[in-house]
């Protein structure tokens, strides 16, 4: 089994949730991020004081699938998330020891 | 707006009986009420429709969106000091003031006895200032999250200019064309700014929506409120400071503001309850965002009438406002899909329609005795006393506020885009309006 | 309530020797304080109220517990406008008035001398409804994050016309039972409501909380307030809107109207000075928390003498409540094990009763000289002028009130709970209030 | 001070005239407005000035900040009656008053003549009292984030009792030493503050920032305001409590308080515009908390002339306020590096001293006659009236005040930190002022 | 070393880690995350504006632990996390290269 | 390819950002956590209500590098975060099987 861990831009959310739920991925988990990179910041000022700040939100999508669905879901991810901009983000792909379902004790592949 | 004066003239009367040897220039008693709702007034912008809107939009937008409401406190005061209080309140002709009262000349401690005997004439004057104000604060709600800050600033002095002081002079002003109580060709009843701030707010804000096309995502994106609890803070400061709106355009503390403000309250509650039975039906589920734009709703619906009707139907035209704008707004505006985001138009536009015309009807000089026949008895106002040509009257003089606010809103419109620009370009729209006009987040909440 | 007529009387007396030769029927001064007061009362229960409450529960149930205000905003109202006015200040008997002001008969412009000479009567109408709102609102402080909707609003209209109605008749309506200044059998003196707000609504709180049992989870779960900021601003707002809650209940802007502004102050301020110095000496740190829910102790404990004591006794009477509500709070209940999950009956209950006693000893004629002897002499008022009768009095009138309250209460509750349930199912209540019953969410704070 | 008791008799006397055979002594007009605007005056503090504070800080210090407000409406409070209010208007000398007001004896419903002929001299005592709070209050945004709440307490009752009340016993005081009205050796105008609140919290503050030194991480750490959407509701309930405020002092709902009333109005607008404007040349863009801090401003300018000027030269008065202190807090205080955290010098000591200096230069007799000359005249004012030597006056006596402030803040510092300690260590300056001296956390929206 | 991520529902936060903490594992780091899989979400209305929304509050939970520690972790958290409704979460197992305690540079089972 | 890992205290957030950008490292994603374990918590009362906390906020930040850089990095991490407190945090260090850029599709070491 493969985590297969997503770094993109917010407003891309909901698209790629429908890619990853038209190739039948429904197990998702989504955190709110930050992030820097290659994508420049912006500067805010309070009161004359400035903030240059480099932080820019993100959104984190983690999936754990079958080795063989890898490639389809890397895919999906790759047409859905992409706007062609600097900032568009990052897929990095781990492998998984165990998975197992609270539920019922499912493991691995069965948990998924 | 005469309708106060008048009514005010004879409170003035009795108080003459009352005390044959003097009469005292102002009433502190009146004052102090004008002064009380004026401040209410100006709450109902900021905070108030500042929170109730700021809540609706998302996050990355609350700042932007309060400042629409707040450019308005700052650049319509300025606006109305130096020209806007004269062109309305100025004598004028028909459809316009003149300058007599530019840059404040001659507007003093001393009461202005054309419009209110009883307060001195600052008193009125800010008092007034006040419905300026919040007035193109409310079509902000129409244009929500995608305009340029200097566009909207244009935009809004322009329309005020065009459309707001006309109209607000054609209702209220002495000999206004529109004005029932100064003899006014299309004789309307309009106590407290149901066409003069409601139809033409309202309506523009759908010219506007239009104009300016639907957020970028609409509808496909969700947009869900990022904050209800603002939102309902507003509604409460809304409600509230609607006292000071509608009561507070007895210009004295009458038994008329009496009247206005048990009116205000009731109808406020049942819009409130109204949408919440609708929605109840339709989804299964009363939510507080519905019951808080119903009583808004209501609010709205009853401006027009609020000094001219009984308590009971104040209650029926507050179930008829909930009924109808949740309709327009959940049921409407879905098929039409036009983007008017905060239904400044299905709220107010629709409410003020519905409460010009419903004030033809339940409108009474049971409780209203300000207008006069020549005979010297009391005239019959609306339908209820008889005078079904009212519901004419009415539609006939909301219709033309109707016609001048899709006008003057388009010409302000072309203006203000030639000028500086309405439309955000889509990268800033994205990124949002904190960021990308004014440089700044509305919570920096992380550790 | 008579205390204000007469008082007002009085004022009016010496008014009329002021003039001769008439007398206005509505002084405008007073009603301009009576409608400032009635649009501070109504921003107490929303967003006062709404807000205090709703910063104390979990983020999941924010617009639920602000719903549980609102929508007695609404029904109340309702309610009030068709028969609850008429029960209450309709002549009728000595327990309950009659419908002679059903759907505001006969309430219009001119005073009803028998309350309120000064004012319009719809004035004193919307005034007096202000509280009837407020209090079921105070209740539901006690079941926070447990009821449906619908059983929610079935109850609170049910006790509302059984038991507040009742209770409010007896101390304020013509020839009340308890109505010291109309020849009550057991002459009570309530000044603003110490025993009609605070007693009824904090003992049907306990009630309440009792029958409809902890909330799941309570106490092994942590249910920390999601946001004592809300709490704080809602506690401020609390405290202004108060002093049109007891100041207001002077029917006018007289002499005693100060008096009751300024104890309503000084109280407030002592019960948080004594919350802050207790917490301080039990944990070690004095709380935002403890200190504005000492304020709001010190308000309700002072609302029934607001009118009757001297400013010194009022500093006296918000320290006591502040150190007896905080123990009550912090330590008792944890004993008992109740779940009265914001305390509406630690502060408003306990506060209120203590309230009640404190009236009867420290009321004196030196502030409110509105009660006459046969001889028509000032009459002696607590046990500071010499009536020790009084405290005993004070004490029967309470008990009555709290035995109407539970009562009251279990009646409409059981009736509540057979029409529409009143206890969400446990499914509901861990998704919390706001998606189960209102589908929508306070917060939507992600990108 | 008694300009306003001045301008009361003069109101007073065409009261006289009107009435031949009597006079009320209490106006209930007046009665209305200044218990109103008392109210007004306490929601600036809380929750106005909370809010506009708490948004300003990180969120680990939310509560702690608003504590600091709430603090002072409680303490305060009590010294106000207990000795307060006696030392700024019981007769004393020149410099401080005596005690024959202590415990508020002989404070009752009977106005008094010396200051406030028209209202009960309870509520011109509760009225004077919403001052003394907010002053200390203002200077708690120098020190934000880093002092105990011990030290915090004892610096703010000592500072109070040393420098607000014998500097508002000199400019307000009967026979003060700088009160124009009252044969003062300076004679200063000061109608409602500017000096005795504001000149004495921003000097102070200023001393405050400079003892207890820097935030630790500051500036190198960013410390962004974690929610401008709380100082934004602030700012705009200042705003409309400012009106209690400057229109209050008046002390009765007269022309002089509807003239107030504009002027403050007028003044928060332009300060606003000027504010965004110099933001928008400087950096590009305007921002909300640049428009907010700029209404404060402009309000904290005018409230020393706001009985004294027309509104034209107000609009002006807001705008060298919104310009000066945007240069103040932007620019100067980055030079200095000194860390007045939330700007209460550069605000509230900058604008208190061009407004005390401005009032010289427009103070007119059109619109504040109060001050007679030995012929029975009416006096000269400002510059604009060809009294010159007012400027100097003026600048004598804000450069009084800032001396005894800056004096008496370095002795109430050095008292109240030997006694408890100022400053907090810095384990608990990171872990914050909410867990570390209040045991609670102002958000907890974790599910 | 294994890293073991479990996410659960919210409300069961306080009872795993108790159980947690009863079989002596302290060290846990925990985040706020929305997740989607088979239990079915909700909808929202906003004036008429109907939301299906399917991303769901749960909380993950991360544990590095030696290799030897790991079943009876995954066993603590199946048994206090279960409520054997659709919803309960996941617990997936992966395996680390090292760990460092930042205070004092201890390493590996060491730092934990 | 490895995850470095880094938990941390908040405030020293800007300082450990510093540091990486000062070695070139400038490609990380920022997590805002809570963590227990050495570091005791603290007390709340509400109302008298004893809450004992012992999750503390924390930051979570990631970083993927290529496998030589690893050690430059932790070494980074390691003295820019450091107060000799307890509670200063861990560093954990992941394998990594993949990394694309969504933008382009760099692959790998070209992708960070
Ligand atoms: N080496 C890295 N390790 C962890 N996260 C990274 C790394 N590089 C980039 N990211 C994440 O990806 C986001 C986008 O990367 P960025 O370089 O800004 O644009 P692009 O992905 O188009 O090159 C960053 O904000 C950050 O959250
Ligand atoms: N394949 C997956 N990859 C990552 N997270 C998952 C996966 N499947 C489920 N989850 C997480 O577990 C949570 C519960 O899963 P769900 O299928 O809803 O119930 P159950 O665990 O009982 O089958 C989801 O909300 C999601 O956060
Ligand atoms: N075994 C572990 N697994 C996951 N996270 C851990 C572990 N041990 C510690 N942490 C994280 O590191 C943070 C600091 O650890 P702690 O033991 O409190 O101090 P120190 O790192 O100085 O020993 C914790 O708050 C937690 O977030």
């Amino acid at each position: 089994m493969k985590k297969i861990e997503a770094i993109i831009q917010p407003f891309k959310l909901e698209a790629v949730k429908e890619a990853l739920k038209a190739i039948g991925v429904d197990g998702i988990t989504v955190s709110e991020v930050r992030g820097c990179g290659r994508q420049k910041g912006h500067t805010e000022v309070y009161r004359g004081r400035e903030y240059s700040v480099d932080l820019l939100p993100k959104v984190k999508l983690e999936m754990v699938v079958g080795d063989e669905r890898k490639e389809e879901v890397i895919q999906a991810v790759l047409h859905s998330a992409r706007t062609g901009k600097i900032g568009d983000g990052k897929i990095f792909v781990y492998d998984l020891g165990e998975a197992i379902r609270i539920r019922n004790e499912d493991r691995d592949d069965a948990a998924l | 707006m005469l309708v106060r004066s008048v009514s005010c003239l004879l409170f003035l009367a009795s108080a003459l009986s009352a005390q044959p040897d003097a009469v005292p220039a102002v009433s502190a008693g009146d004052n102090a009420w004008v002064l009380t709702s004026a401040a209410l007034v100006l709450m109902m912008t900021g905070p108030g429709l500042a929170l109730f809107y700021c809540g609706l939009v998302r996050k990355k937008n609350v700042l932007g969106t309060m400042m629409q409401s707040f450019a308005m406190m700052a650049a319509i005061t300025l606006l109305w000091g130096a020209v806007g209080y004269s062109l309305v309140f100025g004598d004028g002709c028909a459809f316009i003031g003149d300058f007599r009262f530019a840059f404040l000349r001659g507007v003093g401690a001393a009461p202005n006895a054309d419009y209110a005997p009883t307060i001195p004439h600052l008193t009125f004057m800010v008092y007034q200032m006040m419905f300026a104000i919040i007035t193109p604060a409310l079509i902000t709600g129409a244009y929500a999250e995608r305009v340029k800050f200097g566009g909207l600033l244009a935009f809004s002095l322009i329309w005020t200019t065009i459309v707001y002081f006309p109209v607000a002079h054609m209702v209220w002003g002495k000999g206004g064309y529109l004005n029932a109580f100064s003899g006014g060709a299309i004789p309307v009843f309009d106590f407290a700014g149901g066409t003069v701030v409601h139809i033409t707010s309202g309506v523009s804000a759908l010219i506007c929506a239009l104009y300016i096309r639907a957020r970028s995502g609409y509808p496909s994106e969700p947009m869900k409120p990022h904050s209800l609890v603002l939102s309902f803070i507003g509604a409460c400061l809304l409600w509230v400071g609607w006292f000071g709106f509608n009561a507070g355009s007895a210009l004295g503390a009458s038994g008329l503001a009496a009247s206005a403000f048990v009116n205000t309250h009731f109808a406020s509650a049942a819009g409130a309850v109204a949408w919440m039975a609708a929605e109840k039906m339709r989804s299964g589920k009363a939510s507080a965002l519905g019951a808080i734009t119903g009583s808004v709703a209501g609010l709205a619906t009853v401006t027009q009438g609020a000094g001219f009707v009984e308590p009971m139907p104040a209650v029926l035209i507050g179930f008829i406002a909930g009924l109808v704008c949740f309709w327009m707004v959940a049921v409407a505006k879905m098929k039409f899909g036009y983007d008017d985001s905060l239904d400044a138009f299905g709220v107010h536009g629709i409410g003020g329609m519905m409460g010009c015309l419903l004030t033809g009807v339940f409108a009474t000089n049971a409780v209203n005795d300000g207008l006069k026949l020549a005979s010297g008895a009391v005239a019959p106002l609306g339908m209820v006393d008889g005078n079904v040509a009212q519901v004419a009257n009415q539609a006939m003089g909301g219709g033309l506020a109707l016609v001048i606010s899709v006008a003057g809103t388009l010409l302000a419109l072309k203006a203000a885009d030639l000028a500086f620009g309405l439309r955000m370009d889509e990268r800033d729209e994205i990124s949002g309006m904190d960021l990308a006009i004014h440089g700044e987040e509305g919570y920096n909440l992380d550790a």
